[in-house]
């Protein structure tokens, strides 16, 4: 008849439909930073070092209110809500998970972008072969931005010299 | 002899030299303590002054009330040396006042009796007017002077004369055992009724006890109090047939315990409230003389121990608590129920309130217990409707009164609200004699019951008629475990403010006079009904006036309209003075005396 | 038996309050604390270090003489047919321990500058006004009808009647009353006012004045049930039906408990008056004889 | 309403009209005519002060603006008078000396934006903390969000009157859910006089939404406002928007959000209906009441994936569909809540000494219940016949039908009633919206949405009406957004219920609002006792930006 449970010793499983602690899967993430921007308490962070190439996606349970749009919005389905509700630890760095990704180098310049390379994989291989400049987006994506400005006004000036002929 | 002496000096010298204070206190204090040697060996002595016949001699119950007298003259004395302020007679009369009471106990025939009786309350009238110059004080013993007469040695003066005039002598010894008429009997009951406080003729105690200085107000309700109780037992010794008069004593004795508690509770005024307290117990002293009288064998000399015992509790309690307050009157010359934090500045004074408070609302260690113990078996264990009931009003206004002195508790508990300083010396000397009394009286009652020797078995315990109470176990057990609790769980003093739920807040406490709101309404309920009789008395008498029914009005209605305008007038006069409360309780209350005591007497 | 006694009245009340919180939990389906909670609350209490409030002595000493007084009322009562302690004390002596406990309680509630705990005294005398008398009346019809006022002559002088019946009945309601149970633990309500007389206690004074308060409640009922087994029983067969009787008292006043709200500090004192109503008319059917 | 207001005072307002029956006029001259405006509004029989905005126009407008917002409920029509208050002499005339319900909108102005109101009867601080510096206004564009400036301590509370002590039911109170110092003046245990000072969980969330929040991450703080009706804040801040930039939501949408208002009006007053029985010592009531709320907890847990925050609500709609497993839960738990509350009633009902700790105590009288606005259970209590479900319909609550209990006592007893009738009320509605879901999209398309635009609404939450006004901004983000929670009028009506009564009834009565302290705000955490101020450094957590 008593319907109240000894919680602590006995396990107590959450429903199914529960939104628990947010988890990032490091294998399909692609640091693409949609998490960061919809994250209302601002729980995952973006952080670049163009030094030495790196961008880390830190996420903050301890700031999260597991709402769930994270998990919306992201692309590749890496950040998820799992049903595990105790959070509690007494070590503020296990709430911490930090995914670290290498950022693409510009072809030209050799200076690091501000995309990761798995970034750049994801788009190639979301765009459908059969578009028509297919070659010449293949050719611009991987150049920071300097060097995209770059070859657009040398594209812009190579075209009008072509017309001038 | 030689206390009778020791006192006239003392009062000579108050006579001539008006500031000697000290001087007279000791002396009165060496006398009272003369007076306790000597009434223990025994006093037996006669002197012709003035040609009229003096004759002193100490039987068992004279014996006894002049060692209360003693024992309350030295502690008062001593406390008097360093209290007293000296204003016109008050020093001569006070050491004429303690003799005056001394002799009445010791005097061997009615005539001393009353020649002593009116030396004491004269110089009770002198010493209460010491104050003479705030209105109050006047006003306080007119009252006193007139309801003494008027009530008190009126009556007293009757029965004396009417029994002179049947049996020629006064002498107790030749009047034992005579038959009196029975209104003899009930002129001495209204006499030392009205000595007393009991309840009709009650009302000039509450003014005269606040009035007068503490160390008066003390003697006043301890020991002149206990005259009135001495009185009435030598009448009862003496005249047979006295149960004519033991159900009305028991019922007002009933009626008084109720009303003095209840109005204690309500009172602002620290002795005031103790004045009520006294009125309270002298209803316990009339009640336990009323089973005395009524009760036969085992339960008799229960009576006796009872009202014996609680006359010398009472003496000892109330002059400690009158004392103390005298304390607190001097030190912040305020005596309302405001003050607070008094406990910093006046330990001894704290730690003895503490004492007095716990014995005058019968806590067990202490001594208020063994008497009203007493009480309880007599009237518990008679059988008799009346004192059964007496027993269970009185345990209900044991709670009223424990509830009335906590408020005097409360003034020595808290921050500060006032700068006060520790009593003198000897006044606390005087104030530590009659608390350690009420520890000792609470553990071994045995000593006091030997004075009037009464066999109760070993001194530390109560044993007559198949109750036995030992009273040094009881206290022991709990000393025991109190010190027990104590050692295996000290607690070490780390101090913290106390908690106010957050927001800072200064006047966090709950004012006394706000206390015990339900009971306060039942007071005010009363009032009320009063109020309403009493207007509709005075509508009735203008109704009939604004008739004019000429000259049949004259013979005929007249007399009857000025009876109730008279009624009505006399009740407006009462209330005036005494607060309306009063005037209801003595109006509904009396009517209902009336027809408890014809029922009682009737059953 | 008395040395059984000894150790059943301080030990065995918190016990009791442990199944008391047992019940409580059943009949409000729930799990409820194991029945040494009661145990674990007090000695955790006790080995805690109290911080005071004020320096007043009364309020260092009160739970001591609260403890004390409540087993002095534990020891004079009869364990099978006499008592531990035997100093003479009788119903009146053990109504004055009682008012001692409550006189404790509320001076230590006094000397402490916090207007909760002078609510919590301020209730807890004004309720004694009511039911003190209660109680006096009920003995007094108990003494009418034997003649005497020990508890151990009363139970064997008791001829059935019916103001005897009324007499237990207003015997059983005073020890309800008296024993602090959910209508009428109103001098500590702790939702009104954080416990009223205990709100400024903590660590060990606490831990005293809350094992006194249990050993008071056992006391009140342990009274009922030896007036109920007296008369019929003897010795060590007494005790055992003793125990049974206070234990089946115990388990309906506290499911009876359960099922009510607390009064009012005024409606308790209309319940109070109307009980000494009552009382009133019993004592004199006693009187007249049934 | 509106015609007989423009007949009298039309010419010298310039009007707006925000949206069907809800007309915005702005005051620009002759202000003195704006009190007998309100007056005249308000002496109409049905009318309340529906919110109060003050609003710092002085880039746009170059002064500030003061709003009042008035409600005839038996008309459904919404008028707002607005006020320019130039910077230079920033005082305008207060609405609180003739109508009681304006005081605290007005002292919150004072303290937020130092717009002065002339004849305020109480103008002491009402939102700010102890020290928070003279002459800073955090809702001034120029306060950056994350400054907390500190200044030395002081409150002048009310002097005990005629030898009444202070009985504190303070910030730590064991009856209180939520901080808020009740000032009981008691002579013994009867109450004389009450002094309130709250506002101590003030978290400043509109001036957070103004400074970092873009659309869809305020509906997240909007759904934290209260513990226990914060869905009803979040539709209602949805639909504010809604309004601004005339979105209509699906159907589908709007049947999901009124079947998840009413399951959180179910486990609110059922969670009162428990903590009134245990305020009055009665714990089995307590536990049985709060046995039956587990059940609608769990069907809300299955339904949203969360007991309380439910996170659905978006501006456009809602984020998740209930699929058809989930319509079966929904009906299952409705039919075994309907038998256990009827057997709750009844044995709250039958149990005497419960009945009688809550009859006859914290009497609100009809007239007093309008002076002081109150609105849900409490005025409804009271007699006064407004529900905002009924009176101004949202969401799907005009297709559903459902009676409004009112009683006329007025004590806690009336108020119990009401909430016990509109638990029942609420799984009639549970199950005529979940019959009539009728399918299609959950979420409306629509683009940029348009800035300088204004939109008003109101929810009836558990406690009474939700009033959210919204301004849209650029980029994005709000300019302005008001949010005022009932409980900010109800707790100015207790310290007229509490006097007369005694200290044991107290936490009943203040509980008996149903009191949700946090939907009524503040900054700092300050520990009053010592004086010490903790501040919370917004960057404390080290990964903010």
């Amino acid at each position: 008849m008593p319907i109240t449970k000894y919680y602590p010793f006995e396990p107590e499983q959450a429903p199914l439909e529960y939104r628990g602690v947010p988890e990032i899967n490091p294998h399909l993430c692609v640091g693409c930073g949609a998490c960061v921007n919809v994250c209302p308490p601002d729980a995952l962070i973006k952080i670049d070092d163009y030094e030495n190439g790196t961008r880390k996606i830190v996420l903050d349970i301890g700031r999260c209110i597991r709402c769930a749009r994270c998990e919306e919005v992201c692309p590749t389905r890496a950040i998820r809500l799992t049903r595990e509700f105790e959070a509690a630890s007494n070590d503020r760095i296990c709430h911490v998970e930090i995914v670290e990704l290498k950022l693409a180098k510009c072809r030209e310049c050799g200076k690091y972008v501000d995309y990761t390379e798995r970034q750049l994989q994801k788009v190639l291989s979301l765009i459908p072969p059969g578009i028509l400049e297919f070659d010449r987006i293949r050719e611009k994506l991987p150049l920071c931005r300097e060097c995209k400005r770059l070859l657009t006004v040398v594209n812009a000036t190579k075209f009008e010299e072509e017309m001038r002929e | 002899m030689l206390f009778a002496l020791l006192f006239i000096i003392a009062s000579i010298i108050g006579l001539i030299k008006r500031e000697q204070v000290k001087i007279v206190g000791l002396l009165s204090a060496l006398a009272s303590l003369a007076l306790v040697v000597e009434a223990l060996s025994g006093i037996d002595a006669t002197y012709s002054i003035l040609g009229l016949e003096f004759a002193f001699m100490t039987d068992t119950i004279s014996r006894y009330f002049c060692i209360l007298v003693g024992i309350s003259g030295l502690a008062v004395s001593l406390y008097t040396a360093e209290y007293m302020e000296p204003r016109h007679l008050n020093l001569a009369a006070y050491s004429v006042f303690i003799l005056s009471m001394a002799l009445i106990v010791l005097s061997r025939d009615f005539l001393e009796f009353i020649i002593f009786w009116e030396l004491m309350t004269i110089a009770s009238y002198v010493l209460i007017v010491t104050y003479y110059d705030n209105t109050e004080t006047k006003k306080a013993s007119i009252i006193y002077l007139v309801a003494m007469h008027a009530f008190n040695t009126a009556p007293l003066l009757l029965a004396i004369g009417a029994i002179y005039s049947q049996f020629g002598t006064l002498d107790y010894s030749t009047l034992q055992g005579v038959y009196v008429p029975t209104w003899v009997i009930w002129a001495f009951l209204l006499g030392f009724i009205s000595k007393a406080g009991i309840f009709p003729v009650h009302f000039w105690l509450p003014e005269a006890h606040p009035v007068a200085p503490s160390n008066v107000s003390a003697l006043l309700s301890g020991t002149m109090l206990k005259m009135a109780i001495y009185g009435m037992i030598r009448v009862v010794e003496l005249f047979p047939g006295s149960e004519a008069i033991a159900r009305t004593m028991v019922v007002l004795a009933i009626l008084t315990i109720a009303i003095g508690a209840i109005m204690a509770l309500v009172q602002k005024d620290i002795k005031r409230l103790m004045a009520y307290s006294s009125v309270d117990n002298m209803g316990y002293l009339f009640l336990a003389l009323g089973a005395y009288i009524m009760l036969d064998r085992v339960l008799k000399k229960i009576a006796f121990l009872a009202l014996l015992l609680h006359a010398f509790n009472h003496l000892v309690f109330k002059n400690l608590l009158f004392m103390l307050s005298g304390n607190v009157l001097h030190a912040t010359g305020r005596k309302d129920l405001e003050l607070r934090g008094l406990g910093k500045k006046m330990p001894f004074t704290a730690v003895m309130s503490v004492v007095g408070i716990l014995s005058v609302s019968a806590v067990p260690p202490l001594n208020g217990f063994i008497s009203k113990w007493l009480i309880y078996q007599a009237t518990f264990l008679s059988k008799d409707p009346l004192l059964v009931g007496g027993g269970v009003i009185s345990l209900f206004a044991s709670a009223l009164t424990l509830a009335a002195y906590i408020k005097i508790y409360r003034i020595f508990t808290g921050e500060p609200n006032v700068e006060a300083h520790e009593a003198a010396p000897l006044m606390l000397a005087g104030e530590a004699i009659l608390a350690f009394l009420c520890v000792v009286a609470g553990i071994f009652p045995g000593i006091i019951a030997r004075i009037i020797n009464v066999d109760v078995g070993n001194p530390w315990l109560i044993s007559i008629g198949g109750a036995t109470f030992n009273a040094l176990l009881f206290a022991g057990t709990l000393c025991s475990f109190i010190i027990a609790a104590a050692i295996a769980l000290p607690t070490k003093k780390n101090l913290d403010a106390p908690w106010t739920t957050g927001e800072p807040v200064d006047e966090f406490e709950q004012k006394p006079e706000h206390m015990f709101t339900p009971i306060a309404k039942f007071g005010k309920k009363l009032s009320f009904i009063g109020e309403r009789i009493e207007e509709r008395f005075s509508s009735f008498e203008r109704w009939y006036s604004s008739k004019d029914l000429g000259y049949l009005d004259e013979i005929m209605f007249m007399p009857v309209i000025k009876l109730i305008e008279g009624t009505s007038y006399v009740i407006k006069e009462l209330s005036k003075n005494l607060n309306a409360l009063l005037a209801v309780t003595f109006l509904v209350l009396f009517t209902i005396v009336l027809t408890m005591a014809v029922l009682a007497g009737v059953i | 038996m008395e040395l059984l006694g000894a150790i059943v009245a301080p030990f065995l009340p918190p016990l009791l309050d442990g199944v008391a919180r047992k019940v409580k939990a059943l009949i409000q389906n729930r799990m409820g604390p194991s029945i040494f909670q009661t145990w674990y609350d007090i000695i955790t209490l006790l080995s805690m270090e109290p911080t005071l409030p004020t320096g007043s002595l009364a309020f260092r000493l009160a739970p001591y003489i609260a403890l004390a007084s409540a087993l002095c009322m534990a020891f004079m009562l009869p364990y099978g047919s006499n008592s531990i302690i035997n100093f003479g004390g009788d119903l009146i002596a053990f109504i004055y321990v009682f008012t001692l406990f409550s006189a404790a309680l509320v001076f230590g509630a006094l000397s402490v500058e916090n207007s909760y705990s002078h609510a919590g005294a301020n209730r807890e005398l004004t309720l004694s006004l009511v039911f003190k008398p209660l109680f006096t009346i009920t003995i007094g019809i108990f003494a009418l009808k034997t003649g005497s006022l020990s508890i151990t002559q009363i139970a064997h002088s008791i001829s059935p009647s019916l103001s005897i019946v009324g007499a237990y009945l207003l015997l059983l309601y005073v020890a309800y009353v008296e024993a602090g149970f959910i209508p009428y633990d109103i001098a500590e309500a702790e939702t009104e006012i954080l416990e009223g007389p205990l709100s400024e206690y903590s660590g060990r004074l606490l831990g005293l004045l809350k094992w006194a308060l249990q050993i008071k409640r056992f006391a009140m009922i342990w009274l009922f049930a030896s007036f109920v087994t007296l008369p019929i029983a003897e010795g060590v067969f007494a005790f055992v039906l003793q125990m049974m009787v206070f234990l089946l008292a115990y388990l309906l006043m506290v499911t009876y408990e359960s099922l009510n709200a607390r009064y009012r500090l005024d409606q308790a004192m209309n319940q109070g008056m109307k009980g000494i109503v009552i009382g009133a008319v019993l004592t004199i059917i006693a009187w007249l004889g049934w | 309403m509106i015609r007989e207001f423009e007949e009298k005072f039309g010419p010298t307002l310039e009007k707006k009209v925000i949206a069907k029956n809800k007309v915005l006029y702005t005051l620009m001259v002759r202000r003195e005519d704006f009190i007998n405006m309100t007056k005249y509004i308000l002496n109409r029989p049905n009318t309340r002060l529906f919110t109060m905005v003050g609003m710092d126009e002085r880039n746009t407008e170059e002064s500030f603006s003061v709003t009042y917002w008035f409600l005839d409920w038996k008309a459904q029509e919404v008028i707002g008078i607005r006020l320019y208050v130039p910077e230079e002499e920033p005082s305008f005339p207060s609405v609180g000396a003739i109508h009681k319900g304006a005081i605290w909108f007005e002292r919150e102005v004072q303290d937020l934006l130092g717009l002065e109101a002339e004849g305020l009867p109480d103008p002491r601080r009402l939102i700010l903390p102890d020290d928070w510096p003279e002459g800073v206004y955090p809702l001034r564009e120029d306060f950056q969000y994350y400054h907390s400036p500190m200044g030395t301590r002081n409150y002048p509370y009310r002097e005990p009157k005629n030898n009444s002590t202070v009985h504190p039911m303070g910030p730590y109170h064991v009856a209180l859910d939520e901080p808020a110092h009740f000032r009981l003046f008691v002579k013994g245990e009867e109450i004389v006089d009450v002094d309130y000072r709250g506002f101590y969980s003030h978290r400043g969330i509109e001036k957070l939404a103004r400074g970092r929040l873009n659309y869809n991450q305020v509906i997240f703080i909007a759904e934290r406002v209260c513990g226990i009706c914060g869905f009803a804040h979040s539709i209602a801040y949805a639909q504010a928007v809604e309004e601004a930039a005339k979105i209509e939501i699906p159907d589908r949408a709007r049947y999901i959000r009124t079947i998840l208002l009413e399951i959180e009006r179910l486990h609110s007053h059922l969670l009162w209906i428990g903590v009134a029985a245990h305020l009055t010592g009665f714990d089995t009531g307590f536990m049985r009441s709060w046995l039956i709320r587990e059940k609608v907890m769990e069907l809300a847990e299955r339904l949203t994936g969360n007991r309380k925050t439910y996170g659905l609500a978006l501006v456009g709609g809602v984020r998740r569909d209930l699929l058809d497993y989930r319509k079966s839960l929904i009906l299952e738990t409705i039919n075994k809540l309907r038998g256990e509350v009827n057997e709750l009633v009844d044995m709250l009902l039958a149990t005497k000494s419960f009945i009688k700790r809550c009859e006859g105590i914290g009497v609100l009288s009809k007239e007093k219940a309008r002076e002081w606005d109150t609105a849900g259970p409490l005025a409804r209590a009271s007699g006064i016949d407004y529900d905002t479900r009924r009176d101004l319909p949202y969401a799907a609550y005009d297709e559903l039908s459902f009676n409004v209990p009112v009683y006329k006592e007025g004590d806690v007893l009336a108020r119990a009633l009401v909430r016990i009738d509109e638990v029942k009320e609420s799984i009639s509605l549970l199950e005529q919206a979940v019959d009539a879901i009728p399918g299609g999209p959950v979420m409306a398309e629509f683009n940029e949405i348009p800035s300088w635009r204004e939109g008003i609404s109101a929810v009836e939450a558990p406690r009474g009406e939700n009033t959210h006004y919204v301004m849209t901004g650029e980029i994005n983000r709000i300019y302005r957004w008001r949010v005022k929670a009932p409980t900010y009028n109800n707790l100015q009506a207790v310290s007229d219920m509490l006097r007369g009564y005694t200290i044991g009834d107290a936490p009943l009565i203040v509980a008996s609002i149903d009191p949700c302290y946090s939907c009524t705000e503040r900054v700092q955490v300050v520990d009053i006792e010592s004086g010490k101020a903790k501040v919370i450094s917004f960057g404390g957590m080290g990964t903010c930006p």
